[in-house]
């Protein structure tokens, strides 16, 4: 199960999350956005939910949440 | 959902920065370290000219765009009439080292109690890549076609030239190259706030930031660079810590 | 009652009584007396005043206060002047008010630092780039010099610009009697457009910028900045008429010279010459009404100011609208002689004169 | 009415003090009053000099055209601002220092001993204030001893004890009004 | 055989042949490409390049350079050319020649980067402080970007003065057919005043300062700088008449600006309009003579430029002399475009337009 | 007569400094130094605005005016056009320091061949003695009437700031404070010029020097002013000398 | 006579160089010769496009007015400067993009896959080079194919090998001049 | 006997070679210049020519030369 959620939208395919997550759950995918950029997507089985990606991204794409907490709730 | 890491609410619309700029990632850092200090809402920012100028369209604070160069002076001038308020300057390399020099180690000698945030991708992004002060040697840059040879001289050491002054509070060098070194840098800017919010005076963090249009580098090669070449000759850590 | 006080001081205690309070400059003759008066005199009512490292960096403080709604102001002559109008382009961009002081002096590069008017151009044509226009008020007296530092904080904060204040050196070294304008508290928070942390009103911050780019549609902004412009045209032109109103010729002068001007106008009198002088106090916007009243009726007018090549007479010829012929007497680097100036208008008079 | 008075001197004469109590006098008594110093070409010389008007109405130039009251403290001073004076005018001339005091027609000349008289009363670097003295009695009603006296406590604030300064400058009206 | 260039190259190159050796600037768009080309042009001629510090460096450098007898030139565009005229006001009371180019774009502040014409008063109008005035010559095409330059620094010897070349951003980033001048020798050795020791003639070294202090008397210095000018003014007057001869109504018009007029009065002769242009290829001395020709005999002048207010209007209000009526096209942010002048030239014509 | 020690004929007329002005001392050192090297024929002196511009009433050599702080940049332009020309700069502490700080910085950091000079009395003399950014804390001026304090900054000290530049090839600090340092201080200038005709790169010389006018004291108190407390602030002595 | 040709289209299409290309060869043929990229407002869209002029006399304006030839490249393109070519003017609409190519009254209207014939030709890139042969074989008698040809040879001087270009730009002229 | 010659006209009485003379040789003298100054003088018996005063004189004031030496002769 993701701990992440994506803001495809912003993402300029800079690859940054890709090279920095050690678990390689994220990928550049097919999908375009707005923007004409591949965007990045995420296997969601291999996400443990780190934070890495968040930290490195320069464009807001990701965002981490804590999976235990029960869903729809604000954090 | 519960969220651990989300966009700070400081950021307030998607950067329109290239794929892979550092400037993303920097002004998320501030944002997050001023809604930590609880400051976000009394901060005022200097902005200088360069690719700084798109701050405008995400950092969601006051902002004062400033002539090239003269951030710190504006910072001064905002600083000193309204003390409460948290400001900072937000400049890149050729603006705060360059035509902005005199300006950024005055506001250190006059210890004024602002934070100069530096992003030093050692070009000057915004006008297309040429030369700046904090271009290494070697490096090629469209006014230094052959690589930047010593007859343009050699990289500025801002944080050595601000060291110079005792009474200064507080001065680092960040990196961006992976996300260690990004936390750290977040550090950085939490200590460089924190002395101003406790009047101790100046503070200046500089962070060596990727600027992968212009050195013609894939992103991640661009970060790589940073770790293999431009810390070689721009040591990262704190070079001036007073106490709190 | 009347205090005598050196223009350069009252002008400085006259900005304090405004409620300035923040002075950031740079030492230059003759314009020097202002920054050391300030240098103490700010401490006293609480104020800000730094001596900075260039006027680059004292304009640009000032625009640092100005944006926070601060009354603030620098002063400079000449050569520093010169490197003030960066930051009169920008807070013209940006639409922020803050005062300017140019105590002229005379001369190109170094110069001299005794008494001139070599700056008009630079004040008037937005010697910055980029075309801006702004109010620029000129004294004549000890007196005015504090009186127009006073309404200049008022006219920058009206419509938000920046504000010349072209003094010179006579005006500045003299002395005179002086009536100091009462004291003002200026309120830094009472407009909503200064920066001072976001709120409601500005949850994402306040942009503040040059306007073009946030606040007008791509066609709209030469349509504000002409609308905005045009505005202080109509509205802050200011001038004195001086024996004017009968007559046959007039002088056109201001500062210092316009004083060696009204003593011409009272030698020609006395032998019978209808001499008047129209003195414009604002230079920028030019005094267009006064001229319209008298185009065409009187037979010239001879603009007499000092320098070498003529500044100010090419806004008398524009002025004139090609009604009335236009003399100018730019009497270089010394000051006009009344009793030569009255001599240029008899030649005129006798059409011995070009017209320029 | 306008009042032109022209001081002038050598350096270190005290001259542009002399006028700008002159002139302090003058803004106390709510006169309209310029104090300019020499300017110019002048100003490279080692002579220095100062022109105070002083008017009921408006001051139109502050610079000297046709002079009321000349003080020349020295004979270069005097040569060069003589024949501005007008008719009817004054001149005082500092009798200790310039040795041939011509008659200027149409005006009044008098020769006053400004630093003997100073020397004399103890105080020989008050020449000036004599010399103003005298001035202010060829002032006519434009302004009195007496404010011209309130002027100078006025304006050397930092001086305690005037009583030898003003002495002085009675002295010097004396020897113009006796 | 012509070449294609880019503006900003064909500038550069023009620069090197005839003979300019020390470039020092600082980049800014949309001048960067006179540096990049630089940067690695000059050292194949043996030249000297600097990028340096900021723009007041980068003309103080060229200064030293001038006054030793170097063919120097330093670029920039609105904000930055803003910082160039501390040293524009040095050389020109020093007498050096240097050439500056000042590539426009548009507004005030920061501004756009995209084509304007708003640093015509600043260039024409002594931005320095002092009151100089200095040839400048405005390029309309690649091909005159080059032959400007070209000219600029032989102007610049003759007269012992800076010379500014006032192009646009739409001159220099567009491209067109360049015949390049020839390559010249450029001998620093020619001038007996240039700084390079003391020597016979100057046993006590040369003063090389504001030329008030030492060459003239006090007096003298003002009547030098009148003839000086006045003497520019009547030899450096340059400009093209264009379907001028037999026009009723003229366009007066400069650089990008001229060429849209070219276009406009294609339009208007072919609708039976005789429209008819004069372009200032010098913008100071602006062409007088060109106007005493038509003054009185047209039925108008328009003048187009690119600016929010109108500048060059005013030149040609006193260049019209009051005989001929005057009228402005102040495009704002936007180029003129032809059909509009037509319609605007048909307007005045109907009587529908007021003049400036 | 045999002159031992005369007036060096590249001092053409007496200076018009005030009594006690070090100017005077400084102007006389270069010419002799100048003359024993044997290159007074070939110098050319990039002047600043400040008292500084009586030197073309008495030093020559061929001189150059330059605008206000900008006489490093200038002497740049001099020596690149005129590399087989001694070219030098002469400044004041306002000049160098304030408003010219970034020129007098960058001249060192591209090592141009030419060597600053630069006048510290610590405070602008010419414009009638406001504070510089040399003036010592406490010191009085007529813009610090108690006593410069913190709030205007500190001290600057210039030949820190141009020792981060290992390239650069000589710097010193010499005083006017008595015979022997005068002749130090000579010294250091010979060292200095030397260092530019063997084409080491940028040299600098700061010379503490009196301006008894505006300090308001007897010339000879100034000269011992230096010794008690100017020097303490600023030490003397060579701080960078590479091999000749 | 003077032939306007505005090369328009997306950012990426390649529309600045296929104009700068026709710029060249005019330049080389010793016609005055005007490229400018799209300038103002404009400039913040994903769009971009460039005028060309080439003359005998000397070229006024450099800006877009009344098109001999477009060439665009995509549909915003089409729209926009469609209404601005001058009847009997030539539209080279890019039938690979443009789904459907109106009929323009005065005006003719050459649809060219460019896309898809650079593609065949496998060099998908040059697709720009197929449009700028189709726009050459609209330019009468002021530019001949051959010219062009030759000014593709001098502009790209990195390029060694020009045989494919070459042959793409062809195809596109025979696209409209088979 | 003296060995240095003093250009009177150009003392602006500064001081500091009386200051700096260990001999005691130079002393502030009544004489005025033309700028008003009074000029040094030397007690001829005095002085060593020992130069001190040479190096600080602002003034170019003072020469010094070699006794020793035949007068008259240019060094
Ligand atoms: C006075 C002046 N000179 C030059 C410019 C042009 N200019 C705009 S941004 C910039 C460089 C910015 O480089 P840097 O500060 O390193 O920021 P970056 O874009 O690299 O983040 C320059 C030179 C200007 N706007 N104003
Ligand atoms: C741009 C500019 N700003 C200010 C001045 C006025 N000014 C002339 S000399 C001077 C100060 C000189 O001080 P310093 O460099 O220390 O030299 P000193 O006279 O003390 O030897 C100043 C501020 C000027 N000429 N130009
Ligand atoms: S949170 Fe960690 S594990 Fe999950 S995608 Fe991001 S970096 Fe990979
Ligand atoms: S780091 Fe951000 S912008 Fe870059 S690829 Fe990953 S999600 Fe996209
Ligand atoms: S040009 Fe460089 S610094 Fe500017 S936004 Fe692009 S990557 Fe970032
Ligand atoms: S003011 Fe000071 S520095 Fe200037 S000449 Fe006088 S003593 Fe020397
Ligand atoms: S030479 Fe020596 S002994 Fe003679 S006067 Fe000078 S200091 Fe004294
Ligand atoms: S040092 Fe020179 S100027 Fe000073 S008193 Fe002695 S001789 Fe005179
Ligand atoms: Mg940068
Ligand atoms: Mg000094």
């Amino acid at each position: 199960m993701s701990r992440i959620t994506l803001d495809q939208a912003n993402c300029k395919s800079c690859g940054y999350c890709v090279n920095a997550c050690r678990q390689g759950a994220l990928f550049i995918s097919d999908l375009t956005n707005e923007g004409g950029y591949h965007v990045v997507a995420v296997h969601e089985e291999k996400c443990i939910g780190c934070g890495i990606c968040y930290t490195v991204c320069p464009d807001y794409v990701i965002n981490i949440f804590d999976a235990e907490k029960g869903k729809g709730e604000a954090g | 959902m519960a969220m651990i890491k989300t966009v700070p609410k400081t950021i307030y619309h998607a950067n329109s920065f290239c794929p892979g700029c550092g400037h993303g990632i920097v002004i998320r850092l501030i944002a997050e370290v001023l809604e930590e200090l609880g400051h976000a809402d009394d901060a005022i920012c200097a902005l200088a000219v360069g690719c700084s100028c798109l701050v405008n369209r995400s950092l969601a604070v006051d902002r004062l765009q400033c002539a090239h160069g003269r951030a710190a002076a504006c910072a001064a001038g905002i600083k000193r009439t309204r003390p409460g308020n948290t400001v900072f300057t937000y400049q890149g390399d050729g603006d705060a080292l360059s035509i902005g020099f005199s300006e950024t180690v005055y506001a250190a000698m006059r210890n004024e109690n602002i934070t100069a945030i530096i992003v030093n991708n050692g070009v000057y992004g915004m006008t297309g890549g040429q030369a700046s002060p904090a271009t290494l040697i070697g490096q090629k840059t469209v006014t230094t076609v052959n690589g930047r040879g010593q007859d343009s001289g050699v990289p500025i050491d801002i944080i050595k030239q601000l060291s110079q002054f005792d009474s200064v509070a507080y001065l680092a060098r960040g990196s961006l190259q992976d996300a260690a070194n990004i936390l750290k840098t977040k550090q950085y800017l939490k200590k460089a706030f924190e002395a101003q919010l406790a009047c101790r005076g100046y503070s200046c963090v500089e962070i060596l930031s990727p600027c992968p249009t212009n050195w013609h580098l894939q992103p991640v090669e661009a970060m790589k660079r940073i770790a293999d070449e431009v810390t070689a000759v721009y040591p990262i850590g704190v070079f001036k810590e007073g106490k709190s | 009652m009347k205090k005598l006080m050196k223009g350069n001081v009252a002008l400085a205690e006259a900005a304090i009584r405004a409620g300035c309070r923040m002075f950031a400059g740079y030492p230059i003759t003759p314009q020097s007396e202002i920054l050391e008066y300030l240098s103490s005199r700010m401490a006293e009512v609480g104020g800000q005043f730094v001596q900075t490292e260039s006027e680059l960096a004292g304009i640009s403080m000032v625009m640092g206060a100005a944006a926070c709604g601060q009354r603030a102001m620098t002063s400079s002559s000449g050569p520093g002047f010169t490197l003030k109008q960066e930051g009169i382009s920008y807070l013209s961009s940006a639409e922020l008010p803050a005062v300017i002081v140019d105590v002229m002096r005379y001369g190109i590069g170094l110069g001299d630092i005794i008494l001139g008017q070599a700056d008009y151009f630079q004040a008037t044509r937005g010697g910055g780039h980029g075309g801006y226009c702004l109010p620029v008020l000129a004294p004549s007296s000890v007196q005015e010099n504090a009186d127009l530092v006073y309404r200049a904080f008022d006219v920058a904060e009206k419509y938000r610009t920046p504000v010349i204040v072209l003094s010179d050196a006579a005006i500045g070294q003299m002395c005179g009697a002086v009536e100091l304008p009462p004291f003002r508290d200026h309120d830094i928070d009472q407009f909503d457009w200064t920066l001072k942390g976001r709120d409601e009103a500005h949850p994402n911050g306040r942009t503040m910028t040059d306007r073009m780019y946030y606040d007008f549609g791509y066609l709209e902004y030469d349509e504000h900045i002409r609308d905005r412009y045009n505005e202080m045209k109509e509205k802050e032109q200011a001038w004195e008429e001086w024996e004017a109103e009968d007559a046959e010729f007039l002088l056109v002068s201001y500062g210092i010279s316009s004083r060696v001007c009204k003593e011409a106008v009272k030698l020609a009198r006395a032998e019978g010459i209808r001499l008047g002088l129209i003195r414009p106090i604002a230079v920028w916007p030019f005094p267009q009404k006064a001229f319209d009243r008298f185009n065409g009726t009187v037979k010239g007018y001879l603009a007499v100011e000092m320098n070498a090549m003529g500044q100010m007479v090419e806004d008398v010829v524009l002025a004139a609208r090609g009604k009335t012929p236009v003399y100018s007497m730019a009497t270089g680097r010394v000051i006009a002689d009344s009793e030569d100036v009255v001599r240029v208008v008899k030649d005129i008079l006798a059409g011995k004169k070009e017209v320029f | 009415m306008t009042m032109e008075f022209v001081f002038a001197g050598f350096g270190g004469q005290g001259v542009l003090t002399a006028g700008m109590v002159l002139a302090y006098a003058g803004a106390e008594k709510d006169l309209d009053v310029t104090w300019i110093p020499s300017y110019g070409a002048e100003m490279r010389g080692g002579t220095a000099n100062c022109t105070v008007k002083l008017s009921q109405e408006e001051v139109a130039s502050p610079f000297p055209k046709r002079l009321d009251v000349l003080v020349a403290m020295n004979e270069p001073s005097l040569v060069k601002f003589a024949p501005s004076v007008k008719p009817g005018g004054h001149i005082v001339a500092n009798s200790s220092v310039i040795r041939n005091i011509p008659e200027v027609p149409g005006v009044e000349v008098h020769a006053v001993a400004v630093n003997d008289i100073a020397a004399a009363a103890g105080n020989p670097r008050s020449a000036n204030l004599c010399a103003l003295g005298a001035a202010v009695a060829c002032a006519g009603g434009m302004i009195t001893l007496e404010e011209v006296e309130n002027g100078m406590r006025g304006y050397f604030t930092k001086i305690k004890d005037h009583s030898g300064n003003l002495e002085i400058m009675r002295s010097g009206y004396r020897a113009v009004k006796p």
